[in-house]
């Protein structure tokens, strides 16, 4: 097997007392996509802002994180990015008082040239849209924004959270598609609920329920087994591909 | 992380009312009985002539020591009832002070010029600074968190000008307004009397103690622990949060503007110094230094940080300071530089005020008991 | 008429101090959530150095380009101790809103005391230009040179600070980091450095209001700061903690109203004036008059 | 040293040989810090001078203890009460008037001698029988003002004071003094915190007094002058205010040479023995304003315990109505209620920058700078 | 019993909740899903009063409390959990419940009385505690419990005050999976008696399947559908918006 670009052991997280994720374990290789999938609230969220150092205040982590011989944990989370550990966040978080290009500009590094001809070929709409306020965009034009700003530096991993959230089908097979190709060049730790982006992009799947890893392994022959989703993602989805 | 800043409370530390929570079982027959004790052994001090040099000018039942610790006491019953509102409800107010002038004032105003017997003019005032407090929190408590804190601050401002503006003469401006003493009952006149003073500052505090720690252990304490915990929840259980804040707002008005009265006897006198916004930052001082929301922490803080604040004084100007080089003896002849050092260095590293001292200390206490 | 004149442009004298000293902070209490009651002693820091300086450092003194370099050397001191604030009080205690406002306080309390140990409790008389001390007459009115200084001064820090948060690439962390200081980290970036630098510039305003406070009331003495900072945390709290051209608009407020009501009404209900202003702006619209977000 | 004694012990006087006890209470600490600094160097010279250099009073030494107020009265009757808990019979000092006012109801109560220093308020004289004065009070200030206009009669007056106590009095006096004489007094008052004063000048200025009067104390005094300046108030009236202390003179600046001063003292006032003797004494070499109430409370200390002894009744007898020579010249303690009659000055300020010296212009005597007869309270 | 006419809540521009129509009737066990953000949260708070709707109206019982603050509208008999637990974490477990009760009774504006010396209300305390099966924490401050015993906590802070019409907001979030039987049968044991009326949010379907009656889709602030379980369940677009698009 090869070296994985990441690997959890044994990650537990409280949070205001709930012990959220109870000892997570799983890897991510070093190419294509892992998707992180469960039910709702089981703490696919956390722990990838467990990862980046991201925990609440009050938060406890447990565990370990490593990136090669790196461990992640302890270390603040600016030096975690400039190291080269993408994050989009959930709720995009796009700055909503700053324009586009702002929002862009802000994710500049000193001494690294910015890809900005990379991000604009990928998402043409944010360059033609540099001096509008990021708060009017539309979801998904905020969601290629944060996904742009990532890509701006060179990343060794990209932690993607639910991208395709609230976005119209159209533009979640824009989104899809853009991870495709960002999938090419680096490793992407994805959590998505929505299956048919998953089997689009997936090669490994982590499946996380009641705050343990469920399952891991081969993400197609995840959604080959009805049997196997359906116990795993809940009766609703299983049912969509039955 | 993008709400409205405004809207948070900065919430004090909480801690756990002693009332609320079971004692430890091997202290369960004598506690009850503990502050009863305390309240005696402060009761008969003044008998003593025990001298402790360093720490008082004279021997205990001098009028100079009697007169300090009277004041220390006055403020430690303010300091517990600021901390119903600070510590056990989860209010900050930085206009605490005004119902404190309120008290001091009122009295005087009342006695001095008005010529009203004292029990009358203290009672009128209690009254007055309760109703002061009732009327300017149903306003103030409209808002919330560091809105709340700022509106209390603004109320209190006004209060101080309006001392200052000196209308009518009522109020002496910023020369104060001395106590008229012939109305006075003899038993309170003259430093050969400063005992009953402290004797009625000792009364105070008790009254304050024994007010704060009833209700915070009556229905109405339940509700208050409930609002610092969190607000929602008790709107939701189907209790109005504001009444119950206001409440305590005006019980705590009501406790300052009696500190007031007898303050007013022990000091003899009025001075725009109590009406300051930085009087009501003592205050917090005092509460945090002690322990917020714990009975005894406020009342040890408010002692500590009034006896500090006059020994200081003749700290800065004792010889050990002097004979220090000038960069040294400069900063600490002047007493608010040595109080503001020590709360800085309180916070690093005493976070639960001295009330958290017992417990800081039990892990050494053990091993130290362990190792023998 | 020429009444009138004046007093607005008294009253923007007034305002613009105020400014000087609410801009700094309100940025820090948007970026960083700290009450800074420290600020004032910032504002000492300038004046007493400004003073120092003009007295003492080679080529500065009271007139023209040495007045220019003793107000440098002041504001360079003010934001020295601010950084020195933040980094050795401040930081440690991250996150711990509440102890950090009571940091401020014991420093408050020990600043002011350390200023009147130093320099005593007399008002020292300032080192100024001598046209400072002049009138300029407008439409018939003679106004303070020292007040149009002031203004000239608030008009430049505010565009400065205007051009700082939206033009530099600070400014722009600045202004993430007020509406989301997780996410700015999230992009790697050091946000803590941020903090230190807003209080820099917290600091560095405090201190040009404490050298051109100074110039205007022509003295300094331990305990200007303290007077200056109560208007100024109402201007911060009516214009919106963290927004800059809120306090700009809120001193403007402040000021006018001051001015105005102290000629026409009776002594000291401006002052009475101003915090009924702030009662009823927060009973309106708790969050200030522009919400909490650094405009640029 | 454990023992049980009654809570209302306090230390009794001592014998004949005994030290007496002296308290003096004063700002150390504090906005009022300097004003302090000189009445306690003022006091030790004139103990010096008063004993001759022995400090005793025949064979009894004084003792003099200091307490520092801060510039709080809450302090300072805690003081007191320690000191005369200690036995002390005679306090002074109070550099605040604040202070003075409520230590005095203090010595009355508990019967001893009370020598209030700088304070100013006029509620002062009269307080009661045994409290006494070592300065001047407002009155004597607005007494000297008057002096500049010669015939009141039909003049316009202002004052210019700020809120509280100490403008009332002032504006008080000055309508019973100026305004007794025959002039038209009217007031403009500002809030002791303004820091902008245009809107103020600009009401004395549409007043067009023949004669400004200006009560103004602490640290705005330097803004306000200058606005006063700008806005052509000192240009175009005869402006009167009273002349504070040395380090205060370069904050007038310019103004300082267009306002007529009514000065307690500055150095150089007066060329008395004393004068001369108190000179040589303090720090410096250079008298100042509150200098001479110092060494006129240790006079007063002195000839207190020559002719008391351990009397306080004694030592008020000896004081009413005492004439001595002060620093200033002539002073007199009016039996009736204790105010100290002493000579006034008319003093003009010149120079620029750090640089200024006061020239006497004139000077009134003690009787006639006295102020009314106040009723003596208790 | 409760109903929702029109509701809606806009923040600036966009609609949290968008024109909800609801009915919820006496005994009712009505589940709501939707995806996170689709305003399940803000429904419940427009409906408790802890937000003001821009447009709309909330009734109970018919008549309209749309006006009423928090406090008046429990009093009427409408209780609540959060989605977040929110206990009072610096009191012991048995205080907590015991001011449920005390404000479920009323006359809590005693300021001398000895709270702990109220018989009734300990009992009627210990009867909720016991219902959840905390009894044993009784001493423990709310705020150390675990997730679960917290989720169980609120639960019996809602029952002390005997509401009609009971809010759940995610009762099961963050509660480990060997714990959430026990906690799916203490909901359902509150729901067979005295025709109380249950609105439930919860991202479990398969404890949505086993508990409700109906379940109501939110779906970008608006209601996507409302019906029997089966029904929604085979709704193309709930698939779609919530349970995850087809390929
Ligand atoms: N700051 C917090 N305080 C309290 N509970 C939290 C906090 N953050 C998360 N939780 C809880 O932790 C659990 C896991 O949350 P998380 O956001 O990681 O889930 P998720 O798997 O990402 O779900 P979703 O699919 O809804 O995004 C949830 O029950 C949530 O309520
Ligand atoms: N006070 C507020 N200000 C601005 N936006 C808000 C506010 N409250 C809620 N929202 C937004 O409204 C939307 C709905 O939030 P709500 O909490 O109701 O969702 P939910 O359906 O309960 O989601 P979840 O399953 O994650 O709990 C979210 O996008 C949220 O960000
Ligand atoms: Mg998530
Ligand atoms: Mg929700």
């Amino acid at each position: 097997m090869v070296e994985p670009v990441l690997s959890v052991a044994d990650l537990s997280v409280r949070i205001a007392g709930l012990h959220i994720l109870q000892g997570v374990s799983f890897e991510v290789a070093p190419t294509g996509v892992t998707v992180l999938l469960g039910r709702n609230g089981v703490g696919k969220t956390t722990t990838l802002r467990a990862i980046v150092g991201l925990t609440p205040r009050g938060g406890e982590v447990r565990g370990s994180v490593r990136m090669g011989a790196r461990s992640l944990l302890a270390r603040p989370t600016h030096r975690l990015v400039r190291d080269g550990l993408g994050y989009v966040p959930e709720d995009r978080c796009v700055f909503a008082a700053l324009t586009v290009a702002e929002n862009l500009r802000l994710a500049e590094r000193r001494g690294v040239t910015p890809a900005y001809d990379k991000v604009f070929a990928l998402f043409p709409e944010l360059e033609r849209r540099g001096r509008q306020r990021a708060g009017s965009l539309s979801g998904g034009q905020q969601q290629m924004l944060a996904i742009g700003r990532v890509l701006l530096n060179d990343n060794r991993l990209l932690l993607v959270d639910e991208p395709t959230k609230g976005l119209a089908p159209k533009v979640v097979t824009e989104v899809a598609e853009v991870l495709e190709r960002v999938a090419e060049s680096v490793p992407v730790l994805l959590v998505e609920q929505n299956l048919a982006v998953v089997r689009r992009l997936a090669t490994d799947a982590v499946v996380l329920s009641a705050g343990k890893v469920a399952w891991t392994g081969d993400a197609q022959e995840l959604l080959l087994e009805t049997a196997l989703t359906k116990s795993l993602l809940g009766v609703g989805s299983a049912e969509v591909h039955s | 992380m993008t709400e409205v800043k405004s809207a948070e409370a900065p919430a004090p530390p909480a801690a756990v009312p002693d009332e609320l929570t079971p004692g430890r079982a091997r202290w369960h027959g004598l506690r009850p009985y503990l502050p009863l004790v305390a309240l005696v052994v402060a009761a008969i001090l003044p008998y003593s002539t025990l001298h402790l040099p360093g720490i008082f000018e004279g021997p205990l039942n001098s009028p100079g020591t009697l007169q300090l610790l009277a004041i220390c006491l006055v403020f430690g019953g303010l300091a517990a009832g600021y901390d119903l509102l600070f510590g056990r409800t989860g209010m900050l107010s930085f206009g605490h002070a005004l119902y404190f002038a309120a008290g001091v004032y009122g009295t005087d105003i009342l006695v001095t010029k008005a010529g009203l017997p004292l029990w009358q003019a203290g009672v009128l005032t209690v009254i007055g600074g309760t109703t002061l407090a009732a009327l300017l929190g149903a306003v103030a408590l409209r808002t919330v968190g560091i809105a709340f804190a700022m509106v209390t601050l603004a109320f209190a401002q006004v209060g101080a000008i309006l001392v200052a503006r000196d209308f009518g003469g009522l109020t002496g401006g910023e020369e104060g307004l001395p106590l008229d003493v012939s109305g006075l009952p003899s038993a309170l006149v003259g430093v050969t009397n400063t005992v009953n003073l402290y004797w009625l500052a000792l009364a105070y505090l008790a009254i304050v103690v024994l007010v704060v720690h009833r209700v915070s252990g009556s229905p109405t304490g339940r509700v208050l622990a409930g609002l610092r915990d969190d607000e929602r929840r008790i709107g939701v259980l189907g209790l109005d949060p504001y009444r119950f804040k206001l409440v305590a707002f005006t019980l705590a008005g009501g406790l300052a503007s009696a500190g007031g009265v007898v303050y007013v006897l022990i000091v003899g006198g009025a001075s725009p110094h109590i009406t300051s916004s930085e009087l009501t930052l003592s205050l917090l001082v005092m509460v945090v230094l002690g322990g917020p929301g714990t009975r005894w922490g406020p009342v040890l803080g408010g002692v500590l940080y009034m006896y500090l604040d006059h020994r200081l004084t003749a700290f800065g100007s004792s010889e050990a300071v002097n004979s220090l080089p000038a960069f040294l003896s400069h900063p600490l002849s002047q007493p608010l530089f040595v109080l503001g050092t020590v709360f800085i260095l309180a916070v690093y590293f005493f976070p639960g005020g001295l009330a958290s001292l017992r417990s800081r200390l039990a892990p050494l206490l053990t091993a130290i008991r362990r190792s023998r | 008429m020429n009444t009138v004149v004046l007093l607005t442009l008294t009253g923007l004298g007034l305002a613009a101090l105020y400014f000087l000293v609410a801009s700094g902070l309100s940025l820090v209490f948007g970026l960083a959530d700290v009450l800074n009651f420290a600020h004032g002693l910032f504002l000492g820091v300038g004046a007493y150095a400004t003073w120092w300086a003009s007295g003492n450092l080679p080529g500065a003194g009271p007139d023209g380009f040495g007045f220019v370099l003793a107000v440098v050397f002041g504001v360079l001191a003010g934001s020295l101790v601010a950084v020195l604030v933040e980094l050795v009080l401040i930081r440690p205690l991250y996150s711990r809103t509440i102890e950090q406002v009571l940091v401020t306080v014991g420093l408050s309390l020990a600043g002011v005391a350390l200023l009147q140990a130093t320099w005593g409790a007399d008002p020292r008389p300032f080192p100024r230009p001598d046209w400072s001390r002049g009138v300029t007459s407008v439409l018939g009115a003679q106004v303070p040179n020292a007040g149009l200084l002031l203004i000239v001064a608030a008009a430049v820090v505010l565009g400065a600070l205007l051009a700082f948060l939206r033009w530099t690439r600070y400014g722009l962390i600045i202004r993430a980091g007020v509406e989301n200081r997780e996410m700015v980290t999230a992009l790697g970036i050091d946000v803590r450095k941020a903090f230190t630098l807003v209080f820099a510039i917290g600091g560095a305003a405090a201190a040009l209001a404490g050298a051109l406070g100074g110039v205007y009331f022509g003295t300094v003495s331990p305990g200007q700061g303290g007077s200056l900072l109560i208007f100024a945390f109402i201007v911060v709290v009516i214009g919106g903690m963290g927004s800059v051209v809120g306090s700009a608009y809120a001193a403007v407020a402040v000021g006018l109203l001051q001015q105005f009501v102290n000629y026409y009404g009776t002594s000291g209900l401006g002052d009475l004036c101003v915090v009924g202003l702030l009662a009823v702006v927060l009973l309106l619209r708790p969050q200030g008059l522009a919400g909490k977000v650094a405009h640029a | 040293a454990t023992a049980c004694g009654s809570p209302q012990d306090t230390a009794s006087g001592g014998g004949d040989a005994a030290p007496v006890k002296v308290g003096l209470v004063y700002s150390q600490s504090g906005p009022l810090a300097s004003y302090g600094k000189q009445y306690i160097e003022g006091f030790k010279a004139g103990l010096d001078f008063a004993t001759k250099g022995t400090g005793k009073v025949g064979d009894r030494t004084i003792e003099v203890s200091e307490a520092d107020d801060a510039g709080d009265p809450a302090k300072a009757v805690s003081a007191a009460k320690d000191l005369i808990g200690k036995g002390t019979k005679i306090i002074a000092g109070s550099t605040s008037s604040g202070v003075a006012l409520q230590v005095a109801p203090i010595a009355a109560q508990n019967k001893v001698l009370f020598i209030s220093g700088p304070a100013a308020t006029d509620a002062v004289t009269g307080a009661n029988k045994y409290t006494f004065r070592s300065g001047r009070q407002s009155w004597q200030d607005v007494v000297t003002a008057r002096s500049f206009i010669g015939d009141a009669a039909g003049k316009k007056v202002v004052v210019f004071a700020q809120d509280g106590a100490f403008g009332d009095a002032n504006e008080a006096a000055v309508k019973a003094v100026i305004g007794g004489a025959g002039a038209n007094v009217s007031s403009v008052r500002a809030p002791a915190s303004a820091t902008e004063f245009t809107p103020f000048a600009s009401q004395i200025k549409a007043a067009k007094p023949d004669l400004l009067f200006v009560a103004w104390a602490g640290t705005t005094a330097g803004a306000m002058w200058q606005t006063l300046d700008q806005q052509g108030v000192l240009a175009s009236t005869t402006v009167v205010t009273g002349l504070d202390i040395r380090a205060s003179w370069p904050t007038f600046g310019a103004a300082g040479s267009k306002i007529s001063f009514l000065s307690h003292y500055f150095d150089g006032a007066s060329d008395t023995e004393a004068a001369k003797a108190a000179k040589a004494k303090v720090p410096g070499g250079t008298l100042d304003l509150f200098h001479p109430d110092g060494f006129a409370a240790a006079q007063m200390v002195v000839r207190a315990v020559q002719e008391g002894g351990d009397d306080v009744e004694k030592m008020v007898k000896a004081l009413e109505g005492w004439e001595f020579e002060g620093v200033k010249g002539t002073m007199k303690i009016r039996a009736e209620d204790h105010a100290l009659l002493q000579p006034m000055y008319q003093a003009k300020l010149s120079g620029s920058g750090t640089t200024f010296t006061a020239t006497a212009q004139k000077s009134l005597t003690g009787d006639e700078s006295a102020p009314p007869v106040a009723q003596m309270k208790g | 019993m409760l109903a929702t006419r029109g509701l809606t809540w806009r923040i600036g521009e966009v609609a949290i909740v968008d024109s909800v129509y609801l009915d919820l009737a006496p005994g009712e066990f009505l589940g709501v899903i939707g995806p996170n953000g689709a305003g399940k949260t803000s429904l419940f708070n427009l409906i408790t009063g802890l937000r003001r709707p821009t447009e709309g109206t909330v009734l109970l019982d018919g008549a309209d409390i749309t006006a009423l603050p928090p406090h008046r509208r429990a009093r009427l008999g409408l209780g609540r959990t959060f989605q977040a637990s929110s206990v009072f974490g610096s009191l012991s477990v048995r205080e907590n419940v015991r001011l449920a009760v005390q404000a479920h009774r009323g006359g809590s504006m005693k300021l001398w009385r000895r709270a702990a010396a109220d018989r009734e209300v300990a009992a009627a305390a210990d009867a909720a505690l016991d219902r959840v099966g905390l009894h044993h924490r009784g001493t423990a401050p709310a705020g150390t419990l675990a997730h679960g015993e917290k989720r169980k906590l609120e639960i019996a802070l809602l029952l002390a005050g005997e509401p009609r019409v009971m809010l759940l907001d995610e009762p099961m979030a963050g509660v480990s999976a060997e714990d959430v039987p026990e906690l799916v049968s203490v909901i359902k044991s509150l729901t067979g008696d005295s025709g109380r009326a249950v609105l439930m949010v919860e991202h479990h379907m398969d404890v949505i399947l086993e508990l409700a009656d109906r379940i109501a889709v939110m779906h970008h602030g608006a209601l996507l559908a409302c019906d029997t379980p089966d029904t929604v369940m085979a709704n193309a677009t709930v698939q779609e918006a919530y349970l995850g698009e087809a390929l």
